[in-house]
Formats: C-alpha cells, structure tokens, sequence
C-alpha cells in the first residue's frame, strides 16, 4: 500500500495524491510534435535501410513483383507509425500504467495544457479543446487536399479532346480524393464540434478518456501521412473501394491505402469509445435523455455505427494486406478466395459510415435552427425517433451497393425492402427540420443559411437515393455517373454543408472571434451554385450512360462534362473563399462575446474562451432544450373562439 | 405577410385539443383559411408543376442513343417515370415551405439576437400523423412496385438459373461473354464456339448470356438493352434480355479494371434472325445448334 | 490510498472511485463491442469461403502448391488440414488464465491481497504458456501461407489469437504489478474485475475460432464453378 | 480590410497551388515521345492500290546495357517495373489514315499459355493472317504466346471501330542468348492492315506479362511499358 502523504486541491476537495515523480508532466515535458517528428522519420528511415539491406536483389514476393520496394515502403510506414506515435508519448500513459505511476492531478493538469499557450497544439494534449482545434485545422488540411484532387479530376474530364495524365496516374486520383473525403467527412464534425462542444454541452469537464482523445488525433494525423506518401508510390488506383482481385494489381502504393485504412479505424474506434462513453456516463445532474440535446444523440448514434462498423473495414485491409505480403488468399479467386468476400466486408463498413457522416451534420442543423427561429424544435422525439430509426437499419442494407454484383439475386428483394424503409426516418428529420421553421421569425445569419442549402441539396441526394434504391432503375443507374452525383449530393451537399454551417455556429465559442459574414456567405453560396451546376450535369451525364471513373468517354458525354469542370472549378473557388474567411476571421475577426446567438444552450453559458475545467462548478440541469418562443398567439382566444365554433358546428 | 394579420381561427397547433373541440371538418376548413396555409399550397402546386417536367427530361436524357432497345429497359424507364412522379409532391411541399419562411413569414436581422416572438409550437399530432402516414404509404408504395418490376424483370431476363441448366426457352441464344482487362469477348456454343470481340444479336430472339472475368471485376454493361451485370472471377454471373429493336449499340465496362478501363468499350449489333444467321455462317460458325 | 474511507477519490480528477469504475466499464463493454466485429470479420471470412470454395480452392491437395517457393510460410507437409485437438488445447489454456484471474478478482473482493496476487500472477504465467503454445502451433502447420483459402483463413484467426495473447500479457503484467504495489486493493478493484470481464470474451472468441476450425473444414460446396472455363455449362 | 486582403491571399494562393501541381503532373505524365509510321510507296490491297507505310517494334524481356528501360510517367515507378518486359522504342504510335500499314514485331521475350486462346488467332489484318519468321499464318498455339500487341475501340462513336490483334510468338526458354540475354534469333513477325479514316485508339498487351494477380499488374498497367496510344491521323 502506497501511503499517499501529499494531497491536492482538485475543484475545492483535498484528494490525496500518489508520489510525484519528477516535474509534473514527468517525461511527457520533453516529447512534443518534433520528437515525434524525429522519431518518426528516424524509425522510418532505419526500418527501410535495414529491410534494404535484409531484401536480396533481385528477390521478388509471392506475386512475382519486385520484392525491395513493396518490403521496404512497408517497413518504413510502419517504422512511421510506431515512431511517430512513440516520439510524441502516446505510450507513456500505457507504461506508467503498467509501473503503477498513476498521474497525480498536477501532470493531469500540464498533459491538459495548462499555461503552456501555442505549444499545447503541438503535444499529445489531452484536453477536449485543444483536440478539437487540432481536429478543426486536420479537417481543412485533408478535405483541401481532397478537394485539390477533385480539381485536378475535374480538369482531365473536361478536358475531353486529350488525356492530361495518364490513365494509372488519373485512377490514383480518383482513388486518393476518394478515401480522403470520406476521411475528411467523417471527422468534419465528429472532430472538432464533437470533441470540442459535446463535452461542454452535457455539462462534463473533460471527455471520459483525455490520453484516448489525444491518440485518436495523432493515430489520424499519421495515416493521413500514410495516405499522402502513398501518391509517390504509385497511388490508390482502384477507388476509394479497392476492389479486389483489382487491388492485387496495383502498384506499393496499396500498402499506403491499406495502412492509413487501418490505423484511421483504429483512431476512429478508439475516439467512437471514448464519445459513447462521455455521453453515457458524463451528462450533468439533471440531464435526463429528454433533455438531452439532440446534437449529442447524433453524436452518439454516429459513434455507434462507427464502433461497429469499422473494425469490418479494418479487417479487410489487414486480410488484403496479409494477401499481399504473406500470398495467403482471401480475396484470389484464383487460390480459393472469394471476390464476394471482400465486397461484403468492405460494404459491411461502407453503408453505416454513410450514416456516420450524414447522422452528425444533420444533428447539428437541429441544433443549429431553434436558435436562429426562437422556437422550440419541432417534435423532439420525432427526431429521436428518426436517428433511431437510422442507426437501427443502418446495418441491414449494406448489400444494396451489390445489386449487380450476382453474389445472391435472391436478397435483392429484401435489401430493396430495408434500403427504401430508411427514407421513412431520414423523413422524420426533414419534417423536424421544416416544422420547426413553421410559423417561426428567422434571424437570417450565416448558420442558419446554410440549412436552407442543406435541406435543399438533402431532397435532391434522398430522391434521387430512391431511384437507386431499386433494383431494376439500379440496373442502370449502378456504376454511372449518376451515382456519383447522388452521393455527393448526399456526402458533400448535404453532410459538408451542414458542417459548414456548424463551423459557422460554433467559431465564436472555439475561436473567441465571430466569423466574417458576408466573406462566409459569398463562399457558401458560390459553392451552393457551383455545386448544383457540377452534380446537376453529372447526373445528366449518368443518364445519358456514363459509367465513373473514366478518363475518356463518347463526345455524346461532352457537353454535360464541361458543364461540370466549369461548376467545379467555381465550388472551388467558393470553397477557397469560405476558407479564406476562417482563416481571416480565426485571425482579425471582431471579438465574440461569450453566447453572440442568444442560445439557451449548455456549452453557450460557459465563459469564452472556455476555461480548462470548463466549469468551476458542475451545472445541473432543470428544463428541456431549445426552451424558447413565446405562447401561440391564438391560444389566447381559444375559449371564446371554441364558444363559437360549436354554434357554427350545428 | 406575417402572423399578426392572420384571423385566430381554430388551433391545429395544440397537440390535445379542449373538450369542446369544434368537428375536425370544420377544423380544417378554419385552418385553410390561415394565409400562410393557402400560400403554401399555392407553392406547393406551383413547383409541384414546375418540377414536372423532370419526369420527361430523364426519359429523353437516357433514350439518346436508341434506349428503349428491350422489355426489361422499358419497365427500367417507366420506374423511373413513376417514381419521378411520385416524388413530386414531397418535395414540392418541402420546398415550398423552404420558399415560404424565406419570403412569407417575419424575418429579422442584425447582429444582437432577436426577441422571441415565434410560437412555441413543440409538436403538432395532426402534422406529424399526417407525414408519418404520407411517408409511409409512400415509401410502401415504392417498395410494392419497386418488388413488382424486380419479378417481372427477372422473367424477362431469365432471372439467375443455376450455371449448369438450360434455358428453358430452347431458341433463346447463349452468348459466353468473357471479361479481360480491358476487351470483351463473346462466344457463341451453339455456333460451334465462334467467338467474336462485337456483340452480334438477333432482333426478338432472346439471349442469354453467362458472365464471367479471366482476371479482375468487369461489369457488362450493355446499356440501350439495360443489361448489366458483373463479371466476377472465380464465378458465372446469368442474366438475359430480348432485343425488340434493329441497329448498334453500346457496350461498357461499368466496374473500375484498371489502366484501361475507360477503353473497355464494344458495340452490340441487333441484326434480324436472317441476316444473324447468315454472318454466323460466313463468320464460321456453322449451322444453328 | 487508505482502505478506512468508504468511498476512496481518484487522484487525477477527484470524483469518487466508483464514478470511474462505471466509466471504465462502459468503455470495457464499448471496446469489447469494437473486438466482437473485428472478430465477426474474421469468422464470417472463414465460413463464407469455407461455404464457396471457389475455383475448388478451399483446401487445395499440398502437391500442386502454386508460388510455394516464394511464400513467406512454406508449406511443410502436402497434408492440407491442421490437427484439430492443438485449437481446444489452446482454448483450455486461456480459460484456466481466466479462471485464475477471476479468483483473483473474488478473493480481493474478499479483501484477500495475497489471493489477488496469486490469482494474477498464475493468470499471467498462464496466458505466457498459451502465447507460447499458440506460436508453436502456428509454426508448425503442415500448409503454407499459399495454400488455399483454408490455410489462409486458419492463420489470421491464430494471428488474431496471438494478437489478443499479447495484450492479454501486457494488461496483466499491468495489473500484477499493480496489485503487488497495492494499487489494487479492496476499496480500488474495479480493474480488477474489468480485467475478468476481458478475459471471459477473450475466452469466447478463441472458442468460435476453434469451433471454425473443428467444424467447418470440408467445404459442401463439391461442384464449384470452375475459374474461367464456362462452355461446358451452356 | 485585413480581413479581405487574407482572404484574398487565399484564394489566389489555393488556385495557385491547384494549377501548379496540375501543369506539373501533367508534364511529368507525359505519354513517351510518339513514333510515327513512315510512308514508303504504295500497296495493292483488296481496297486497291493504298499508300503504305511501316513500322517496327520491338518486345524487350527486360532493360540491360543494349536497351535503357522506358522513360516511366513517375521517376519513382522504376523501383517497381525493373526487369519487367516493355515494348521499344515507344507505345505511342502514329500510323496514316486510309493506307496499308505493316508493322514488324522483333519479339526477344519468352511466354506461354495465354488465357483467352482468342488471342492466339490473329484478327483484323488485311487478310486475317500474318507472317512469323517468313511463314504466313492465322494464329500460333495458345501455349505459345510470347506477347499480344491489341488494338481496341476507344470510347468515341464518331471514329471508326477499329480492332487488330496480333499473338507475337514465344522464344524458347532455353534459345540461345548474346551477352545481354536476348536470344541472337528472335521471333521476327510481321502484320500488314489496313487503316481507316483517322481516329484514336488504345493498345495493351493481352498475354499475362507483368507482375501482382494474374501477371497483369505493374507493366501492363503502366503506359510506355507493355501499353500505349495508337493514333490513326
């Protein structure tokens, strides 16, 4: 038994502490991003030296390439991952675990980032806020890069009279800007407003497992490296769905693609745990799920999907990487494996994680719009009913992305069934959204803008998603371009928008600054109509039987492309000036006080900027969310007004 | 206009209404006449109208090239038809609301938060029965048709029989369609295995054709006749149409196959049985099995 | 930590234990939720092709091995299933480390330190033995890596058996050192009983792993379709 | 006004960095220099009297001191094509519309089965046939394919369909080799066609040359290397 002798003042209670080792923050003091740095690319560099070395010439693996560079660019993704993630301390919590050496509340305090100012976004911080700027920031990094891709896309296809790049180097474009949207869409909210306001939100201090929060940005931060590096060895040129046996020709750049997949699986279960958790057991006192805002339930019902569904991914990459390197064959016809296989695990994720991005964004539009009408949100429980509705079918309707692939005609008819079923909760939300502007007195700010955008683009992505649902329209429309068009309008109109606006929402209380208005909106709505222009003419193109990801297509199909780059180029452009504005507002904007939108909200009646404990004392909560709105004005009258009608009624 | 010169009429928006509540009918009636309620129905009818001609365009945008060549892609565009038409009024409503709150209920600006002023309506059971409902049979709806269409297209195209029986209809055409990285080939048993890298049909005689891949995932796609199916290695994939119609048509490979994927194209030629017949001959193929 | 005060405060954040014994738990349930599927992956892989057995690959006869030179795990024998008995043998070992753990757990419910001690201790030489166990099976598999789905399928699920091996190691050389610095003790023996909790699920996916492979090793589909070569079915 | 010039600053940098990377790849994508056909008199053909042209090509097993490696679109590809088969000097040809072509393959690789026995029949030449080491045939064995030089339709309905596939037959593995590896009698072939009005169209190898799944990865899917561009102008 440790006799705790020292005791510390934690929120006005003496807690007894364990021995302090050293400083507080012990060796967590020196590592930062550029040990991690060092570690990484020192680890990364040995690694690739040694297997080198180790590699015969000439030697070639099981599939008769050549053995150097697909051994060595593994083992240097490989030496990255672990020495990033060493170098910057990710496996000093597990250690001191192991030794007994508890933290004590002051290394709690400096790991937090207490008084350390712009370092603590280079450290393996653990408060919520701090990642969820990091995350803020890693979002825009990624989903710039991915938008630069579609750019580049963009320009090979309206480029009809000649190829720009060639075939292999456009297909690893396709497959790049692919997984890094969906990367990029899946933390866009999750990230930063999940990371940084659903714990203010309930009413917690912190989140359930800080060292967790940190590790599942940095484990983030490194695959998008991993994804990155990949581009020089060839790229993903398979889609972001590497189907196999395709995948088990493409070039090393796979092994780049199958470790960002896994490692980002990982970063994303381990943040789905650490949310659930948070929500489940944090909420303040008083906090019943009624009144609990509908901004977590979204979140939480995302993290669900995510936990369950992720780890399908992840396994298939790790059985695609094992096909690789150790010649076993899951996915080789050829060898036993099954085509099938792969399509069913890949699509085991691909579904809910659809959801996983929509769910959120949606979520925070409900968040977003009692706000901006002073009125309560529209059947509260409807909207419950709907994200449960969502989730619950989420993972029965997986194999609609396998109508045609023949792997059992005879499930298309149930499948159809459950695909066509998720329009009914998916059209709770669109009712709770529009009923709650019914009758309301809108305050026209950017935000609340934005929704109008979102709801427009989700009707088009939803009916359009009915076409596609069923089978026998599917029997045309699979493969087209139309589908791509559906589910931008679904992942990019409906999910990115609505992140837009709930970037827009919450900058005064993550940045302390209001965000420039009038710079915000010409972006938005640049893209909103560049947006249209672009997916409008796709979906022609998709009619007219255009199948994606083609490089060079009848001329029949060249009108509706150059119509497309043209609205691309101009989505680009807004987009450009939507960050533009953040980045300018994040710097010179006017000062925010501490709730600029009147909400009635928890984490709006914190201080800005919030303090690190968020609150001195712990709130405890007393009435039901979105509490606003004044009593109908015809409620006065109902009485007399009924006197009469019964007259009238006879 | 905005709420305040609206007559209070009855009151839709309480969710349990007063003992002495007037009948539902004429509960409607009052309601109806609320401005804000007409003008929305006004749009609704308004973009419902204006969005109707979708339903043609889409048609128009898949027949540039000959479609409908067969049965099945004719059941393929009338769902699309239907469910166009379907959709209609949905979203004509949403958007109408949309446009109505931008235009015809208050708005402020201004940067410090407005006073409340909007009712507090937290629910509304007519509303909600009424879109649960609307939803649903809608969404029932669909689904009835959609499995409707599923089974007859099935029938058009023999559905999937097991790779080792025949077809049941003895005149129908067998074509093996194989797929490579990045030609299709088709072979033709009954032709005494002529093999050709151009799809030769014959008009009104059904073809069936088994679908396999020598390497990775192909589709075969042959998109006026609105066959698609994939072409997986390691597995025969069935499926079938009837040409009804005369001329060239498109071929393409709807499943990413590598470099050369967007160069996996070949043309179907409808030919009338006659003249099928003959370029089986002079191609080598000898007589009708 | 004093064992008198009935409700001990977690040094880092001050709120009582208990409040992050729940925490914990719920995390436990959600991480073992995360496992379940990576674990489901891996069993539906096995079931689906053992149902399949494409282009008659399932368990193809050693002698015509193809790229046999150039794998990374050569095959040794031409014998083309695994011995069945090595699977349970290895699911014994873990159930008697989980069994050790649990008494463990009971006896510091009990406020029996010593018995903590014993229990994890044992626990963890156990889970040692199986880790060893389990690579000597894995090493001594008549097929190669090459050698059809069968042989692929066998050795991810011993892979991933040798994964939770490993962290099964690690998590109680974490709580037997604990507990021996009386981390663990009668007012604080949430991780403790966490660490059961683990175990008891780890237990259940070793037996899916080795009820796979017991059961599920000729495949029923006898007449598959033969890769590339379709006219003969027209 | 701070705000706006940042904002500014933005955009022009965003759209900056779009085009420059886009240049940059596309010069570094560029296709091998193209290889025309020269015209060299004319030819009697069942279209009649045609101007005629030829070709030649070579099929290479692998780079060696004689033969550099292609130039690879990504100076990083080299790590993984070296010592895979490539077509020389070039894979973007360039042939004269309505004229007979005739294109001579010195083929120096070795083979064997080719998946699709299609492939081993020679199609759209002028008379279905082609002439291997002097001696005129309409296909060779399956099991002896060295390389296929395909011909296929590019996706444009405005140009003639256009398919020609022509089996370039095996060296036997143990033929006799100079220092650098090649056998000193290479397979000669020989194929004459006839072009149409001008279009563009595609060609790759058919027979399972490469490396990855099925031996169709890594050359086969890289251009200037087992597949090119064949332009009829």
């Amino acid at each position: 038994m440790s006799t705790a002798t020292a005791t510390a003042n934690v929120f006005g209670t003496e807690v007894p502490q364990p021995k302090q080792h050293g400083k507080p923050g012990g060796i967590m003091r020196r590592l930062n991003f550029g040990t991690g740095l060092i570690g990484g690319i020192g680890l990364a560099t040995v690694a690739g030296l040694v297997t080198n070395a180790l590699t015969p010439s000439g030697a070639s693996t099981a599939t008769f390439a050549p053995a150097a560079p697909e051994y060595v660019y593994l083992a240097v993704l490989l030496g990255w991952v672990i020495g990033f993630m060493a170098g910057i301390g990710a496996f000093i919590g597990p250690i001191r675990w192991v030794l007994g050496r508890d933290l004590t509340h002051a290394d709690a305090e400096y790991m937090a980032g207490k008084d350390l100012g712009w370092k603590r976004y280079f450290k393996f911080t653990t408060d919520h806020k701090v990642v969820g700027i990091q995350y803020l920031v890693m979002t825009m990094v990624i989903l710039g890069f991915g938008g630069l891709l579609a750019m580049l896309i963009r320009t090979e296809l309206g480029v009809t009279w000649a190829e720009v790049f060639s075939p292999s180097f456009y297909n690893s474009l396709i497959g790049t800007h692919g997984i890094a949207m969906i990367i990029g869409m899946i933390i866009v909210v999750m990230g930063p407003i999940a990371n940084f306001i659903v714990p203010i939100m309930i009413g917690a201090r912190d989140m359930a497992f800080p060292r967790l929060n940190a590790l599942s940005f940095w484990l983030l931060f490194v695959a998008a490296i991993c994804l990155i590096s990949s581009l020089f060895m060839g790229g993903v040129q398979d889609g972001w769905s590497v189907y196999y046996p395709l995948g088990a020709q493409a070039p090393p750049g796979m092994l780049g693609y199958q470790m960002t997949i896994i490692v980002f699986a990982l970063s994303t279960g381990v943040a789905s745990v650490n949310l659930m958790v948070t929500i489940l057991t944090m909420r303040a006192k008083g906090m019943t799920w009624s009144r609990t805002p509908l901004l977590v339930f979204g979140v939480f019902a995302s993290a669900l999907m995510g936990l369950y569904a992720f780890p399908f991914y992840q396994y298939s990459q790790i059985l695609a990487l094992s096909d690789r390197i150790f010649n076993t064959s899951f996915f080789d016809p050829l060898e036993g494996g099954s085509v099938w296989l792969y399509e069913n695990l890949f699509w085991l994720l691909g579904h809910p994680e659809v959801y996983v991005i929509i769910i959120p964004s949606a979520a925070v539009l409900m968040e977003i719009i009692p706000v901006f009408y002073r009125k309560p949100l529209f059947s509260f429980n409807f909207a419950v009913a709907g994200i449960v509705g969502v989730v619950a079918l989420s993972g029965l309707v997986w194999a609609h992305h396998m109508y045609m692939t023949g792997w059992a005609p005879a499930v298309n008819y149930p499948f159809m069934l459950s695909t066509e079923m998720i329009s009914i909760p998916v059209g709770f939300l669109v009712l709770v959204v529009i009923g709650t502007m019914w009758r309301g007195v809108v305050w026209t700010r950017l935000p609340v803008m934005a929704v109008y955008a979102v709801i427009f683009n989700k009707m088009i992505g939803g009916v359009t998603g009915i076409y596609l649902s069923d089978v026998p329209v599917d029997q045309y429309m699979h493969g087209s371009m139309f589908v791509v068009a559906h589910f931008h309008y679904m992942l990019m109109g409906a999910g990115l928008f609505g992140a837009m606006a709930g970037v827009a929402f919450y900058f005064p209380k993550m940045t302390g600054r209001m965000l420039d208005e009038r710079t915000g909106s010409i972006g938005l709505w640049t893209a909103f109509i560049g947006f249209q222009i672009t997916f409008g003419s796709m979906f022609v193109a998709g009619l007219q039987g255009q199948p994606r990801r083609v490089l060079q297509f009848d001329n029949l199909f060249n009108i509706s492309n150059w119509i497309s780059t043209i609205g691309a180029y101009t989505i680009g452009i807004g987009m450009l000036i939507f960050l533009g504005a953040i980045i300018s507002s994040w710097m010179y904007g006017d000062k925010a006080s501490s709730n600029p939108w009147g909400s009635k909200s928890l984490e709006w009646q914190t201080p800005t900027p919030v303090p690190l404990e968020n609150f001195e004392v712990l709130p405890v909560v007393t009435e039901r969310p979105y509490d606003y709105g004044v009593p109908d004005p015809y409620q006065k009258e109902l009485d007399a007004v009924d006197g009469d009608l019964e007259k009238v009624g006879k | 206009m905005s709420t305040t010169d609206v007559r209070p009429t009855g009151q839709p928006d309480e969710p349990e209404a007063p003992t002495n509540r007037p009948p539902s009918m004429h509960r409607v009636k009052m309601w109806i006449r609320r401005p804000y309620a007409r003008w929305i129905m006004v749009l609704t009818v308004l973009i419902g109208f204006l969005l109707m001609p979708l339903a043609w365009l889409l048609l128009a945008a898949m027949n540039q090239t000959g479609a409908p060549a067969s049965e099945v892609m004719k059941d393929i565009e009338q769902t699309v038809f239907v469910f166009t038409m379907v959709s209609i009024p949905i979203t004509a409503f949403v958007f109408a609301v949309l446009v109505y709150s931008l235009l015809g209920w208050k708005h402020v600006s201004g940067d410090t938060p407005p006073e409340d002023e909007s009712p507090a309506i937290r629910s509304n059971t007519i509303g909600v029965v009424l879109w649960t409902v609307v939803s649903s049979v809608l969404a029932f709806f669909l689904v009835v048709w959609g499995l409707a269409e599923l089974a007859q297209i099935t029938a058009n195209s023999y559905g999937t029989i097991p790779a080792d029986e025949q077809p049941e209809d003895k005149q129908a055409l067998i074509v093996n369609v194989t797929g490579q990285q990045w030609v299709w080939t088709f072979e033709y048993p009954q032709y005494d295995g002529l093999t050709t890298e151009t799809l030769y049909l014959a008009k009104d005689r059904p073809v069936y054709f088994n679908v396999t891949s020598k390497d990775v995932i192909h589709n075969f796609w042959a998109v006026e006749l609105g066959v698609k199916i994939d072409a997986n290695p390691g597995a025969i994939t069935q499926t079938g149409v009837t040409p009804n119609k005369t001329g060239t048509f498109n071929v393409r490979c709807a499943e990413l196959c590598g470099m050369h994927h967007a160069y996996m194209e070949t043309a179907i030629q409808v030919l009338e049985p006659k003249a099928f017949n003959s370029w089986a001959r002079e191609m080598g193929g000898g007589k009708t099995s | 930590m004093s064992a008198e005060t009935q409700q001990p405060l977690y040094p880092t954040t001050g709120e009582p234990i208990s409040t992050i014994a729940r925490r914990a738990k719920a995390g436990l349930w959600t991480l073992i939720v995360l496992d379940v599927s990576g674990t489901l992956a891996l069993i539906i892989s096995y079931t689906y092709l053992w149902s399949l057995n494409v282009n008659d690959g399932w368990a193809p006869p050693g002698a015509d091995l193809t790229y046999d030179q150039t794998n990374a795990l050569p095959a040794k024998s031409d014998a083309t299933f695994a011995v069945e008995w090595p699977f349970w043998a290895i699911l014994g070992i873990v159930i008697l480390a989980t069994l050790a753990m649990w008494f463990g757990y009971k006896e510091i419910k009990r406020g029996n330190h010593a018995g903590l001690i014993i229990g994890t201790g044992l626990a963890l030489v156990i889970t040692i033995a199986g880790l060893v166990a389990q690579w000597i099976q894995i090493t001594t598999f008549p097929f190669g890596s090459g050698n059809g789905a069968y042989a692929s399928a066998v050795l991810l699920l011993c892979a991933s058996n040798i994964f939770h091996f490993g962290m099964l190691t690690f998590l109680l050389l974490g709580i037997f050192n604990r507990a021996r610095k009386g981390l663990i003790n009668k007012a604080v023996h949430f991780q403790a009983q966490l660490m059961s909790y683990w175990m008891v699920w780890i237990c259940i996916a070793f037996l899916l792993g080795a009820i796979c492979t017991t059961f599920f090793v000729e495949s029923p589909n006898t007449d598959p379709a033969i890769f590339g070569s379709f006219t003969q079915k027209s | 006004m701070k705000r706006a010039f940042v904002t500014l600053l933005a955009v022009v940098v965003g759209v900056a960095i779009v085009a420059g990377i886009a240049v940059f790849n596309s010069v570094r994508q560029a296709e091998p220099p193209t290889l025309a056909a020269e015209v060299s008199g004319t030819m009697d053909t069942p279209q009649g009297t045609l101007p005629h042209a030829t070709l030649e090509l070579a099929v290479y097993p692998n780079s060696s001191a004689k033969v550099p490696p292609p130039k690879t679109p990504s100076q990083f590809s080299a790590n993984w094509l070296s010592g895979q088969p490539f077509y020389y000097p070039s894979t973007s040809l360039q042939v004269p519309a309505n004229s007979a072509v005739t294109i001579t393959f010195i083929q120096y690789d070795s083979g064997g089965q080719v998946y699709n026995p299609y492939f081993a029949d020679v199609h759209g030449t002028m008379d279905g046939t082609m002439t291997v080491n002097g001696e005129s045939v309409t296909g060779i064995k399956p099991s002896e394919v060295g390389h296929t030089f395909t011909v296929h339709q590019y996706p444009e309905s405005t140009q003639p369909d256009f398919f020609l596939s022509v089996p370039l037959k095996m060296n036997k593995a143990n033929a006799k080799t100079d220092k650098d590896g090649y056998p000193v009698n290479p397979q000669k072939i020989e194929v004459t066609f006839i072009t149409g009005d001008p279009g563009t169209y595609v060609w790759n190898c058919e027979f399972p040359c490469g490396d990855m799944y099925q031996e169709f990865g890594g050359p086969m899917q890289t251009r200037g290397w087992m597949a090119g561009t064949f332009e009829v102008v």
